[in-house]
């Protein structure tokens, strides 16, 4: 019994470690096959995320003018989120 | 004044056990550290609450209807528990509950009905963990808000920090062998399932943990769940001792070279890549890992924005509410004011730092095969404990070089934890219950 | 043909009992009041909506599956049922209703099994009353939702305004007795646990009146939850009269000082006060409490206000409407249309004018003990109703002297009587189970 | 050795099975329809992505614990499963699974506590199913949201579209006519509740045909969904010709006058008006149709403002993505891979054509008896799919005449096939449970 | 049994339609009956809501302004929604 | 029975009052102490919630823009909430 424990500690020691290893290798591999795939069967053909992408605020506004706008909307965010 | 004494007796100062006491300052003690320290707030505050809830003497608020009827002490319904079970020869409410324990499925029906029908009902902590937690859903839909709330962007712009991630893993299997050496030695009453619930601990990441305990080791869960959360709110304090340590000033100067952009295609494509070799390789992980992928492909796919903020807002929200609440209702006196939770809190940070130190060696392995140099501070956010372990390899990073800004490169070996240890946890289980533990 | 007769029989207008009709005109008039006069619409719209559905002939929204099956009045189905009752005489489906009611759990089990083989479900209100209110769960959380929107500041600035808060409570057991008086009279047939479920209607407090009548009189809880409602939204008609019979002019004329500042630091204090205390003395009432208080305690903590936020907004909003058309399918015809909803009726009113009157004079027996006075105006605050009573006392205050504002000083009291019948509920459903009731 | 042998009979390539590996492909299908061609991502990219997981070989998701405990394929446990069914002689687990599917429900008791204490579990899917679609919630929340997103304006302002809405329903019953016929000719082997749960495809209304499939044929529930849904994404590529072939240039050139102002309070009375004539005359509707109005009337009513919202936003979306993981869960290769699913799919385009053709054919049937002309282009918006229909009938009416708006002129009939498709479902539903099917 | 669920098929469709049309042609006649008693009894008792009616923006405001503050609730929305 | 009823209502009222005051009157005490214990050990060792002491608008602003920004966040909140 108490080998047996200590036995069983090593083997999920052994094979959980192991797979661990050898999924995230596979993954490794597909991730990088995909990329390579997508971005030359698919170069750019979609864009960016507009979130990520959010265009710059438009030069020539008042700063003032914009920092009240993100105060206003922080204060809102910050109640109702 | 029969009445008065009445009162009096259901008063919890007259009620009140020693345990439940301590239990009582333990939960004060976990809001106090969350409120004034900010130690993981929204786990630790619902669980510090519902652990004083639970052990509020009399309320029995934790207790399915028949620990409450078996806890009543009452007489007359621990007989007519004793005779439903069969059980000729009894002295206390223990024997009754350790046989209620003892009893199968049918034979529970019959004991609920019982209790039903004596009028006890189940409390509402004890209902919050049945539809939260023993059903496995709430960690389930925590794990798909933090799987819409994670960007793969620099994992995939580097996926050779998915091997940090792995590396770090290791933390939760040596403690694995450390628990049942405990065992071997006798030191501690560990099965194999508690040890690999323990381990768990140090994925540092807490659905996976509460998941894997739920599962294997449900009476365990409020000491790993509080081990797991308290261990990642000092992640600041536990991983730079072990990373200065391990690493030459010379290393932790190294400057990462700037990660290229990923273009959205390939994040949409990402969650379905892993989500298919899991189902080609590790089946166990599917639940943990189906539902990450999935709150990822929300949020990346772009066509389901609504179904993604409600996954990353309300939804969580609500979750990690009951959930809290659901952890606390096992910090029961009896069950944590044992000597195996004094275990478990060792057990969990020498699994931290077993996984941080790993994850720095790998890197250093690492950079000897290859010629593109990885600052080796980001090998210990493979632990996990999104974003802490990425900053702190961002401020030893600069502490050493003013200008070498590691937190997106950290970010790459982060989330590879989050990955490792569900991956983990899917192995754990699935090999825990093949071996009947 | 047969088909076209079946339509017809099915059809509302052909089944339609009197006291359906009638429940549908009640439902339409509470859906009037709550849009037209906004009267509390937030439960009085699904309120009122619910409880149209109910008694929607044929529909079964509100029955359970074997309530379906004694309704659907189908002999082959009736003497299977009285057949597994061992019903051996029996006449018409209300004797197999009243056997099915006396038996214990098992046996109901039994039955359950039967009429699903027999292709009955339960209806879809009936579902929503079982899940939202027999838990418990749904009145917990919007308790703790009030709880994440009350502001204890008032209160804490001046906390003797707590005794108007008890003073204001005795509406309560002032009811309790009449209740148990006109069952001694024999004019009605309440139990002494209806008494106290009908009682809690002076709390003014829905939450904690729906949770009381869940426990302690299921039965009445449609009459009760409509009679608090429609009286909280009456209280600026109810509380005048009394207020300005109960006080001088030169009374209602006291300005009272400004309120000092209340810390961050014992706003966060407080619920983790209350709490203990709870522990400490009153266990009964750790479930409406500790939600009340866990609620407070995340608003003010600052350190989870994305689950404060929820409990506010997403999480109370989705319980009110599942709570309201749960409270809705207790509105059917054979338990409202009862003398003893009048009774609950009469007794209600009586409840809200006592506790009025008992807060008014409280707060003037205070000032004859104290120097620093209060405008008796205030004490009517007591009885919860929150804000409403508030903003009477402060409109009764206006009209004495015009610069007279009373409203956070009444905002004290308000929330006082929260926890006053918060306690006096976990007291009486304390008791009331410990008399067998 | 034993552990490595073990660990790849348990990983997903081994247990494969072939049928799964297609379901697989369709689930990915769905996600690129669902994400690239933005057919009803909302609903397709959860349905996808839980059918993927469905098929996860060996992690039993979509099944209950019994069902696992059948597939397993373990001799001892076959055995016991046997023996508690009292079945003598069997071979294989088909031979068990047709024996469970026979049982009582007291005797699925009985399987359940055994499998219980065999350590099986209900896989996540299966357990999602159970709570949303089992009980019926999801699909009733589902419609209450679209109740609450729904405007009557141009409908009260126009009420004879109802008619149009009224017409296209013919595409449910023709279709149903059309599965019994396939029965029929011996093609396929529909019963009659098949027969009716595959006509509501035709309604083209998400949430309906999920409601009456869980009701009347489960086990086609996937196969109708993706039909469904499918279909209401190809609207744009079914209508059009068929609206061209049935109408002249003249016709699709016809304008019709602005639609006068509806007021707020006929916006309010109209929820309440259907919901009164449901339970006059169609009580089997009030599930649906309740729902439906009970979400306009928090929407129109103006006093529930927040409950609305959250009937809109948060309830909603949560909903949402439980339901689609669920009707994921119905993708198992058994179910769906099955020659009923081409011909549910087959029968769901026939029926969206012949809709079509009817709502068109109506609307130039009412102009030969009517003053006010129609252009015959709004009929076909009769069938639903809102808003997508009206858009059609919007696009083809500038075709033809670059001047005539016709998209708040099609929202009338739109909303009216709404009401159609679930008073069509209500009477199926009624129908085919009286006919014993 | 095939003739009978092809009867069953055909009883459906006719009574599932004639419900269809009876109920919406019965729900016509109340609509517009109550259409007429609402329009009669109550005319503009009651003001369109105010979502429906808000109010046009004051003119005489800086309209690059306001595209600025459209712009940051949209983006606001975008994410919070 | 009916003797009883009376007694158990009398009871209920007795010591159910008698706990609501006796429970509120620990509360008044206890809620003393820690304001008293909270005001005297940490004073101001937290400052007030943002929230609750959030900045005025800074002087200055032209109050045409403050009340538009207002409006438009009204007219949001209004719509999401
Ligand atoms: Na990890
Ligand atoms: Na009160
Ligand atoms: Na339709």
């Amino acid at each position: 019994m108490q080998e047996e424990i200590l036995q069983q500690g090593v083997d999920l020691m052994l094979f959980g470690m192991g797979t661990v290893f050898v999924f995230l290798t596979v993954l490794v591999i597909a991730t990088t096959i995909m990329s390579g795939v997508v971005s030359r069967l698919f170069p750019d053909a979609v864009k960016p995320l507009p979130a990520a992408a959010a265009p710059p605020p438009k030069a020539g506004v008042d700063p003032k003018l914009q920092a009240i706008i993100k105060a206003a909307i922080e204060k809102h965010r910050s109640r109702h989120k | 004044m029969d009445n008065l004494i009445g009162l009096w007796q259901d008063s919890g100062l007259y009620l009140m056990a020693p345990g439940q006491l301590v239990m009582i300052v333990v939960g004060l003690l976990l809001l106090y550290l969350a409120i004034n320290k900010n130690f993981e707030p929204l786990l630790l505050v619902p669980i510090g609450f519902g652990g004083i809830l639970a052990n509020i003497p009399g309320a029995d608020l934790a207790l399915s209807a028949t620990e409450a009827a078996i806890s009543s002490a009452n007489p007359e319904v621990l007989s007519a528990l004793a005779q439903a079970m069969g059980l000729e020869v009894w002295e206390t409410a223990k024997d009754i509950k350790y046989a209620f324990e003892h009893l199968n499925a049918a034979e529970h029906g019959v004991i609920a009905n019982l209790v039903a029908d004596m009028g006890f009902n189940n409390g509402m902590l004890y209902n919050f963990y049945s539809v939260a937690i023993a059903s496995g859903v709430a960690p389930l839909v925590i794990f798909m808000g933090v799987g819409a709330m994670t960007d793969f962007g620099p994992l995939l712009a580097n996926p050779k920090t998915l091997f940090l991630g792995a590396a770090a893993q290791f933390g939760i299997f040596a403690t694995v062998l450390g628990a049942v050496g405990m065992s071997y030695l006798g030191w501690m009453d560990f099965s194999v399932a508690d040890a690999a619930a323990i381990g768990i601990i140090g994925g540092a990441d807490g659905p996976t943990a509460i998941y894997v305990s739920s599962l294997l080791a449900p009476e365990l869960l409020g000491a790993i769940a509080v081990a797991a959360y308290s261990y990642m709110a000092l992640v600041p304090l536990i991983q730079p001792p072990i990373m200065r340590a391990l690493t030459t000033a010379e290393e932790r100067k190294i400057v990462m070279t700037q990660l290229r952009t990923v273009s959205r295609r390939e994040k949409i494509t990402f969650p379905v890549v892993v989500l298919i070799l899991v189902a080609l390789f590790l089946p166990s992980a599917a639940p943990l890992l189906g539902m990450f992928c999935f709150g990822n492909l929300m949020k990346e796919c772009g066509v389901v924005d609504r179904l993604s903020d409600t996954a990353q807002h309300a939804l969580i929200n609500i979750t990690t509410i009951f959930l809290g609440l659901s952890v606390g209702s096992k910090l029961a006196a009896d069950k944590f004011l044992d000597p195996k939770t004094m275990g478990i809190l060792a057990l969990g940070i020498v699994a931290f730092g077993i996984g941080t130190a790993m994850g720095v060696l790998m890197a250093k392995l690492m950079n000897k095969f290859s010629k593109q140099q990885l600052n080796p501070l980001i090998g210990s956010a493979g632990v996990s404990a999104v974003p802490m372990a990425a900053r702190v390899s961002n401020k030893l990073g600069l502490e050493a070089n003013p200008h070498n800004f590691l937190l997106m490169h950290a970010m790459g070996p982060n989330v590879a934890g989050v990955i490792g240890s569900a991956v983990a946890a899917g192995v754990m289980i699935s090999m825990v219950q093949g071996m009947g533990g």
